[in-house]
């Protein structure tokens, strides 16, 4: 082992007693303090109630089933149009200024308008319009509001992404006689998707719980069913219940994604 | 009719006018050296001719069709001129063997069994054969250099330019990669290049031009530029490059 | 039933909406199958009368924006607590009012002293639940000092009150004792206003489509239960007696 | 004028007819053909009720002000503790690890926990722990659970625009006997920042609605005022109002922030 | 005692060694070039004296105290020890000007204004006056690089690093810079230089390390290497590179 191992090796076993010290420090703090504060016993009661949990819980998990399906067919939606969007503000040429404009009033209406009401909207005013039975469903209506909204945010993600790409790549790549298609697809679009995982991460993590507004115009998933039973039991814990499960689901992804970030950069340098 | 040729070539940026009205004759095969300070607008011209910079005024022609016409095909023209950049531009996110395969691949429509066989004897030649799955940034800058150099000549471009592509390389290989010119001159290659290495300039060149704020102040001959330079300007360059 | 022959959703059967959740004492457990609870009791009443069985009564869940969404609705007739009002009229249709609510003041255990006058209760930080009557007759005859807080139900208003964050909330009657006796410890229902207090007293009615042909039939209903006592009897059963609860002056 | 310049110019003239003809016969066959559906004469009165918004636009813009004050002094703390939370999860030297781990603790568990339980436990939970009467207002522990949740995501973005630096000029700034502070300050978050305003305006548009999740614990922001008029009249007009107020202060936002983007990038370049 | 010595310096990346073994001793005042052909380890070995990269064993002194010590404040040591890239690595986001003015502002404590006079005389003495204002994009690679050697310079470090600075530079300004280094040797500085310009080793260097495969092979007073070189390496890559 040379010397700086050695001193690694310690720095590290340092800081891991400290950080152990340290958390086990303040968790300690909250567990026997807060306690001690008068409301705790409601507050507990309210908010972590482990009967109410046990009894609402399968329910909630049910409910998920829902959210997991919007989820499942939204989100590459939303990427497809998203990056389309993205691509259509970037266009460079004169010839295409109508696309970029179109992106920009894209962008700027569905950031710009509440989720709230877009769902609104798209949810029940199309469906208003008189389309018949399976063609009203709130599911496909709500899915294009959330798509649509989506799609501007992560659409300015994007955009950011392939601005950060220098512009010396763009050059290289057509010097070498390949189309403005393939110089986006092959060059920019790789480094700058790489650039923005974190910000994108965001977004698919947001989306996740997004799901839930379609709750607004009918579907009952996870969050109105956890709502139905805060109503009914006047407890907050149902809340506490979804919240679990959406730390299940997002904590691995999160990790995972972080994980490959960092073992690709490790590789890279 | 001349290879290429450029015919009074305005390049501004905003105020500054880079390429004051270049006018240039490269004959096939040629190999055309352009020299001056840092600076004067060699890079900037090699763009133009590449058509990565749009040119103000002018006109750029190869084999006597007019490129520069706005509005043109850009991609096909680039395919026909390979350009070798002062600072490598390699793609980061691919390996040496990705960056110089993706050309070929998209543009020639081959597979990447096709390339191999053609790919390796450039990487061979290169003395780069093990150094084919590293990336960029795992590269010495001479590894860079040369890399983009083979990117470049994968395409099999009509004309190559080179922008001062010795100048990351240790001298030993200073030399080899100039053997590897001279060998594609004899294969017929048409090439500019923008270089500081008079010494390769005089032995390689059929035509120097002198760049001097944006434009070409004298060219002619290596012989003659470089021992009876007829402009002060030159002389007074000359004088202390070659001290 | 011949009045209700072809008009309702499916033919034979009454769909009716009920709130998700639905609470008590309008509805019991959340099951208004059972037919427990004011609502899910007056809806099998109506039925009865309209000439439907028990069993051809279908139960759907809705919110309050579904009931109001324009377009096809998925139910014929929407129970929940809905208050009369002309500009909700003009979007949607209302039976005759089956009860009559009075508001009530719920106030939290550190305000019981309050005395049941309008002044004593303007000086309160008030409560309500956004999507009720209460927030107009709030701000038209309460008229607090501080600006109210609003939530989206009862469960988010009885937080607020144990947050002491609030110190009094506005319900219709019947749901104020409900939250005293029950939900909030401590807290106490200290007056109500009289039921005609202003000009349009807040009536709960059967919310149905704009222009739903079953209108007539279910106010033929309402009006022979109304005659028959039925309703009276219902509303004697499943909602407190109110007249403990002093006046408001 | 030369050759190049004749003809960009005519190109944007050129596209800028196709941009008008196209968005015209867009907007046109909207126009025409929606009214047509069955039941517009419905939806139109439910979603775009001239009289209705007018009634209802001052009230919403009244409440408009709290989202207002809420976003002033919650955007700041967002910013603030979003950059921190950034710098302790890049924290390089394994001294620091303590502050990496909580980072991502920090990170993981606001991100994925769901808003409204954020809101609801700060908002109703902390203050129902005992806090007298000015200390517990919903104003303060929603704005913080807001703080909070948007914190997590926006530390995210600066991570990843931090990351966007290539490490050389770390090494260089290092060289020349900077700290790593200075390092951080002077030469990476510049460029880091600068990397991801896109993605932080959509942070920012997002919160100025987001604002509206802290009328689940009482405030009346235009959200709600929007939805008492929902509910009072049945008719979703007072939203249209709410997203008319927002594009008003968005879009121009937009537009603003873009405009600077593009000017920094053609004067770098 | 030697103002800069290497103790069986090594440094991997991964499983490749790229310095195996390094010891050199560098005078105060002294000018040591390392030549090699690319890949050689030159640039890698020059971060580490600069404390870039941590070495994985052997020791680094400077002025006879040991800085490769884990845990040391690098802080004041890179201060003392300048470098100059091979790649420039200038902060685009600053005009040359601010570009050359952090360090000294942040860590030798000074204003702008007490700054600009020393900062604008390195400037001019560098051919750079007017470029002052410039982001680096707007520069040619030439003027690039000399910004690059300003900054280092304006740190008034002890030692300074060269990693082949003069690459990207036209022969007129090679001979400019070259001249300032000459000047910075009258002055006593301590220089390392990694670079291909064996005429300017042989003419200035007090000492040539040759490096081949992370080791240096050879070292010596330049006539003696360049003319009597004694290993069949460094006689191998001399006779290519002085071709
Ligand atoms: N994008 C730009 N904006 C403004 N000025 C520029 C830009 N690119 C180059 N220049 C200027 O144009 C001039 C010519 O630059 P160019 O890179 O062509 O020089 P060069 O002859 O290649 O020099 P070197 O030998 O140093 O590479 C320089 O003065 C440079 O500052
Ligand atoms: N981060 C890295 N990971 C893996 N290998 C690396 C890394 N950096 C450099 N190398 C390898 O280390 C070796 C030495 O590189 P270095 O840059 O020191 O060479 P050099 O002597 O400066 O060459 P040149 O004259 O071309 O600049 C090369 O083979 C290179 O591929
Ligand atoms: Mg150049
Ligand atoms: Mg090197």
């Amino acid at each position: 082992m040379t010397r700086r191992e050695r001193y690694e090796a310690q720095q590290r076993r340092r800081s891991l007693v400290i950080a152990a010290t340290s958390t086990i420090t303040v968790l300690a703090a909250i567990y026997f303090l807060v306690p001690l504060a008068p409301g705790w016993a409601k507050v507990q009661q309210s908010f972590f109630n482990g009967e109410t949990l046990i009894k609402t819980f399968p329910k909630l998990l049910e409910a998920f089933r829902i959210n997991v399906m919007i989820f499942a067919w939204s989100a590459p939606a939303i990427a497809i149009l998203g990056l389309l969007i993205a691509l259509a503000r970037d266009a460079k040429s004169p010839a295409l200024f109508p696309l970029r404009i179109f992106g920009a009033a894209f962008t700027d209406i569905f950031r710009g308008v509440p989720v709230i009401l877009t769902v609104y909207l798209i949810g029940f005013g199309i469906p208003g319009l008189g389309l018949p039975r399976p063609w009203n469903s709130p599911y496909i209506w709500g899915t294009l509001a959330l798509v649509l909204t989506y799609s501007a945010y992560v659409a300015e993600i994007f955009r950011s992404g392939i601005d950060s790409v220098h512009h010396s790549q763009r050059a290289a790549a057509l010097s070498l006689g390949l189309s403005e298609r393939q110089v986006m697809r092959d060059v920019v679009l790789p480094q700058a998707i790489r650039n923005v995982v974190p910000s994108q991460m965001n977004m698919l993590i947001a989306l996740q719980k997004d799901v839930s507004l379609l709750s607004f115009i009918g579907p009952v998933e996870i969050f109105r069913q956890a709502g139905v039973f805060k109503s009914l039991l006047a407890n907050f814990t149902p809340y506490v219940g979804a919240a679990i499960i959406f730390l299940i689901v997002t904590v691995p992804a999160t990790r995972y994604a972080d994980h490959l970030m960092a073992r690709q950069m490790r590789e890279r340098r | 009719m001349p290879k290429l040729e450029l015919n009074g070539v305005v390049k501004r940026f905003g105020e500054r006018t880079v390429c004051d009205g270049i006018s240039l004759t490269v004959e096939e095969g040629q190999m055309v050296c352009l020299i001056g300070a840092s600076g004067s607008g060699k890079s900037t011209l090699l763009r133009c001719i590449n058509l990565l910079e749009p040119i103000e005024d002018g006109a750029i022609y190869l084999d006597g069709e007019d490129i520069s016409i706005p509005g043109l095909n850009l991609q096909s023209v680039r395919a026909r001129i390979g350009i070798v950049f002062q600072s490598f531009n390699l793609f980061p996110h691919m390996t040496a063997l990705e960056n110089v395969m993706l050309a070929p691949r998209r543009v020639r429509g081959l597979t990447r069994a096709e390339l191999q066989p053609e790919v390796e004897t450039l990487f061979a030649r290169f003395g780069l054969a093990d150094r084919m799955h590293n990336y960029p940034d795992q590269l010495s800058g001479g590894q860079q250099q040369r890399v983009a150099i083979v990117r470049a000549l994968a395409m099999r471009p009509e004309v190559m330019l080179f922008d001062e592509i010795t100048s990351a390389l240790d001298p030993q290989l200073v030399g080899e990669v100039l053997d590897v010119l001279l060998m594609l001159k004899r294969q017929g290659m048409t090439m500019v290049m923008a270089t500081h290495e008079m010494g390769f300039a005089r032995e390689a060149a059929d035509k120097v031009c002198f760049l001097d704020g944006g434009r070409i102040i004298e060219e002619g001959a290596p012989e003659v530029l470089f021992d009876h330079p007829a402009q002060p300007a030159t002389q007074a360059f000359l004088a202390r490059a070659l001290k | 039933g011949s009045c209700a022959a072809g008009k309702t959703l499916t033919d034979g059967k009454f769909t009716i909406a009920t709130g998700n959740p639905a609470y008590y004492p309008w509805v019991l457990d959340d099951a208004p199958e059972s037919g427990e609870g004011f609502e899910a009791a007056v809806a099998y009443a109506v039925a009865e009368e309209m000439g439907f069985a028990a069993d051809d009564v279908v139960w759907v869940r809705s919110s309050f924006d579904e009931a109001i969404q324009p377009g096809a609705k998925e139910f014929d007739v929407n129970m929940q607590q809905y208050s009369i009002t002309p500009e909700r009229d003009q979007v949607v249709d209302f039976s005759a009012p089956y009860y009559t609510a009075p508001m009530a003041v719920l106030v939290s255990p550190n305000a019981t002293g309050t005395a049941p006058t309008l002044e004593a209760l303007k000086g309160l930080q008030w409560g309500a639940v956004g999507s009720t009557t209460a927030v107009p007759k709030l701000s038209s005859i309460i008229q607090p000092d501080n600006d109210p807080l609003l939530y989206g139900d009862n469960a988010d208003v009885n937080a607020a009150m144990s947050a002491n964050q609030i110190d009094a909330a506005l319900f219709d009657l019947p749901t104020a004792l409900f939250l005293s006796a029950v939900m909030i410890e401590g807290s106490k229902v200290i007056g109500q206003f009289p039921a005609d207090e202003s000009d349009n007293p807040d009536q709960f009615g059967m919310l149905m489509e704009e222009g739903n042909p079953l209108k007539s039939c279910i106010d033929e209903a309402l009006a022979a239960l109304t005659d028959s006592g039925k309703l009276a009897e219902i509303e004697a059963k499943w909602l407190q007696d109110s007249t403990g609860v002093p006046l408001i002056k």
